[in-house]
């Protein structure tokens, strides 16, 4: 487990002082913020609102020592794995998804001691990010006491003064770097987000640098017209990335559907191939694009607008 | 006529385990199926909440979400909140049925979906625990459903990811875990619960056409065996109806005729969604 | 300081097993919930979104013994204080408001040991409702340490068994009823708020019993419309009570502004005649009227006119 | 000529401390006021943060609200949320400032705004803390604006409702107060702060006219003086302007000619707004 430092986290980010100014830069830009060795924690769940423009920012950067955090980890974890760029995964499930069985490249790199998994419970995750975000060291919770979760992990407990219910002591974690994806934002970093937030508004705050992007950048009357949907403050974030599809080829609440079809092929080749085909994704997917917007671009436009069209059968009317 | 196959036996036999008008936490695939199947007939009071922040989740028949944080999942929800508020609503005792399903599962009703093998040098690196950990820990009641066999059904599993009784007696309400209860586990071939002082597993009924020593043949462990052992009902043709039309989103089964047990595919032996 | 008792109220939740049924009734009804003796906790803060149709069904019964929780307290309390029905009010705040100065028949109960106020800080408050609504007996904090607050209620510390940071260690509170006036609800429960949030959604989580008064009755089809928007699951729910203008004379988010003109004419009385205004002020308000919709009737079109355009004036384009 | 009341002396002295680019985490009434002035004036960029839930306020001038709760108070914001949110931001270490009254305040910072007396049978029994505890216990520096006599500047406070240096030196941090600072008390005749070791209150400024004897005279406590005073520069016509723009709602007052401090209200002398 990494050291607890919320008190430190606190300190530099009183020491920082963010301005409030325009904010917006290229993905390649925000993502340089991200340093060798860093803890990097990726918004989202599992397929749903990934920072996926910011992801392949940084995949293309070829960072290496990263430990990563995420609610529920997906493929973009194979990507980094097979780029040499992660040694620690922090989270409470790696997987593809149900129809895809296990996750082949990470069973590959953990199985062999190539890379660590620090295993949480979900919950765990919640209030490790949440706790971060209070600016307190640990939560109380009744998650994984008597588990190997906890036995493996080292998990402490604290006593109630009160009642003497003995509870498991939950760990802040304050990530260097945090990547949230959202529907809008303004330049000054006030970011809105339609329907469920995962956990972003907690790994956001408890992160030192934060790094949003989001499928438009919106003027601040626009946020100010709907200010309870404002997920993010501007001065709890460093940086806007314009991305539109910025999620794709995950979802994107209300927006755009998940594409199963490029699952399909990464989750075959990749059984096959193993971290070779890890590789050859990234290459082919990130680094033969100038950016991001030529990798969407290569979706072709019938298959983001049958994705659209399936994202607004869903919402409600 | 179709047969019936070991997930549908199980999902079918566990959505008759959830009452009317009670919440239930349920992951995507058999214990979304099975909560969306108990709406459809006995308990149409049933709120069915979705670990991705969705709370009274509808279903598009045929459009059953893969990843209970999508879009499919929000489908005509009443709330939709986050994540760790969700799991905060199971701790302070609002959900009164949990879904789990199990890599392997002991006679204590400890649950592994993390490895087999050494956590540090695994045979098999597992998903991991996702929300089942919690949801053992925090869900008033939980119901494991997963198919009977001794690889599954294991003297002691290899990791305990989500803790069940422990070591048995009161070992898991000493190790702080004071909420919650192991209710049920629903299996292709019976329905188990716990002995209230011991905690060791026990058989409670059988599935159509299956014998005692079937079900000891599949368990890897010593299977307490309850003075009365109920017969289970099959699959009604309509439960099987309504489950196929939630499936695949339509009525495509011949649900006419006897039923029978298919083999259970084998597959995978992991719930390869988060639980 | 009350027990800390959140197993218990866990427990009681378990066993209780709400119905999913249609549960609307009047406020007397829904009311007769509340037992001498019982701690009410109050929703909405100072004059914003108080509960006003449920407090005034409250006064009616001329309950007794009764424990009253909120954020911020304003001249709600006066009123329990003059019909003689509290002991003791648990808060961070009580007061009219700015212009105002100090309530003086709260000093007059509290400076002769008539009533107590158990003072906790504003954060302290909203921590005792989250730690109740999330289930654990205490969160940690970095409030109310070495001041005297702690100190007069004997508040306890916790050690980080990480850091060893030294934390306060916030109660949890789990009142035996909320009282909660909202926007919108159905007949099973589901409760919608526009706006800010106050404390509300943890006061009614953390409560045994959770009343909600609406303005509107919706369809749950109308809710699911904005399942965002949805504070309250019908499952937090035992009653739902429908009520115009339900925070009246206090003021209702994008719906309604204070009535200032009725708090003038109260306070003048109060400062004047003190309890014997408080218990008149209920007489004429409360006990003269067949229900609350009498009371904001006697308030006249043109006057719930003004404050409706006040409030529309205010709210973004 | 209009004159300067003592709050609008207090109110545009700590507008001027208020540094661009920050969040402040301001009450109703003067902290309010003071903030709208810096942000019309030298801080554009500040941020005004109000504890009912309310991030980027705006003002509508002559509708300033009288709660942080209210409507008013939300006017033009850039985001709602809810009380408990606000003031785990300022854990967090958000807001840079945070802005206090004081009925009582000590040598070492220590504010009472609870009870004059005994906290069993009170004189006076004042409202509490409202967000006044966590504030300075959270906000990165507090400011202290309170007028100046001898019954506010007091040796010892009846009760510490907010504290301070506590007892001075370290006390603070030992208390577990481990964030946070007293930055500056601005009142109307002087602006002080507090001695880096001693943690005592200390004379950094005066208002234009004031002495160092007039301010002795009006605190009840043996005052440490600084080796250089500052004279305040009095409030200009354009900052007059614009604070009784923001709270009258339009430019009544006449802003020309020599401004001099007319003697302050002497009211209540608590503050009656939640802190």
């Amino acid at each position: 487990m990494e050291q607890v430092a919320v008190l430190a986290a606190r300190a530099e980010r009183e020491a920082a002082g963010r301005l409030a100014v325009d904010k917006r830069m290229t993905a390649e830009v925000a993502t340089a913020l991200i340093r060798d060795g860093d803890h990097v924690a990726i918004g989202g769940t599992l397929y749903s609102r990934t920072p996926m423009a910011l992801v392949f920012a940084l995949l293309r950067q070829r960072r290496r020592h990263l430990t990563v955090s995420r609610p529920l980890a997906c493929y973009e974890i194979e990507l980094f794995l097979s780029t040499g760029a992660l040694d620690r995964v922090v989270t409470s499930w790696v997987g593809i998804g149900l129809p895809w069985g296990l996750a082949p490249i990470f069973r590959h790199y953990v199985e062999r001691g190539e890379a660590s998994y620090d295993e949480w419970s979900h919950l765990a995750m919640g209030l490790r990010y949440k706790a971060g975000a209070m600016g307190v060291p640990f939560l109380p919770s009744l998650t994984m006491l008597g588990s190997d979760l906890a036995r493996t992990l080292d998990l402490q407990t604290v006593t109630c003064p009160y009642t003497g219910q003995q509870l498991a002591a939950v760990p802040a974690l304050n990530p260097d770097v945090a990547l949230i994806h959202a529907h809008r934002a303004d330049m000054f970093g006030n970011v809105q987000v339609d329907g469920y937030r995962h956990m972003d508004a907690d790994v956001a705050k408890a992160a030192r640098k934060v790094i949003v992007s989001a499928e438009r950048i919106v003027s601040p009357e626009e946020i100010a017209a709907q200010p309870a949907q404002t997920m993010l403050p501007h001065f709890a974030v460093d940086a806007v990335v314009a991305a539109p599809h910025g999620a794709y080829p995950h979802e994107c609440y209300g927006l755009y559907g998940p594409d199963l079809e490029h699952f399909d092929a990464y989750v075959s080749a990749a059984k096959e191939n193993g971290p070779a085909a890890g590789l050859r994704y990234v290459e082919e997917n990130v680094d033969a694009h100038a950016d991001f917007a030529g990798f969407v671009a290569a979706a072709g436009p019938d298959r983001l607008a049958a994705l659209a069209a399936e994202a607004r059968e869903l919402m409600p009317r | 006529m179709s047969g019936v196959t070991a997930e549908e036996l199980m999902a079918i036999t566990a959505s008759r385990l959830l009452a009317d008008h009670k919440v239930v936490f349920a992951g995507v695939g058999m214990p979304l199926l099975a909560s969306a199947v108990a709406r459809r007939t006995r308990a149409p009071h049933l709120t069915i909440v979705l670990e991705g922040g969705i709370i009274g989740a509808s279903l598009l028949p045929g459009k059953l979400p893969i990843s209970t944080n999508e879009m499919r999942a929000a489908y005509g929800a009443q709330m939709l909140t986050d994540i760790t508020d969700i799991f905060l609503y199971a701790q302070r005792g609002y959900f009164d049925y949990g879904f789990l399903g199990a890599a392997q599962v002991d006679m204590y009703g400890n649950i592994n979906t993390s490895v087999i093998g050494s956590v540090e040098r695994p045979r098999v690196r597992l998903p991991g625990s996702g929300g089942a950990n919690d949801i053992i820990s925090l869900c008033n009641e939980v119901l494991i459903v997963t198919q009977h066999e001794p690889r599954r059904f294991v003297p002691r599993v290899d990791f305990i990811t989500s803790p069940g009784y422990l070591s048995g007696g009161d070992s898991r309400a000493r190790a702080g875990l004071v909420c919650g209860k192991i209710g049920a586990v629903v299996t292709d071939l019976a329905l188990l619960d716990f002995e209230p002082v011991s905690r060791r597993m026990r058989l409670r009924g059988l599935q159509a056409g299956v014998t005692v020593g079937q079900v000891r043949a599949q368990t890897g462990f010593d299977l307490l065996v309850g003075e009365e052992i109920e017969e289970l009902r099959p699959p009604s043709a309509e439960e099987l109806a309504i489950y196929r039309e939630l499936r695949d989103g339509s009525a495509t089964a011949d649900t006419e005729g006897p039923v029978v047990a298919e083999p259970a595919d084998a597959g995978d032996r992991v719930p390869a969604g988060p639980a």
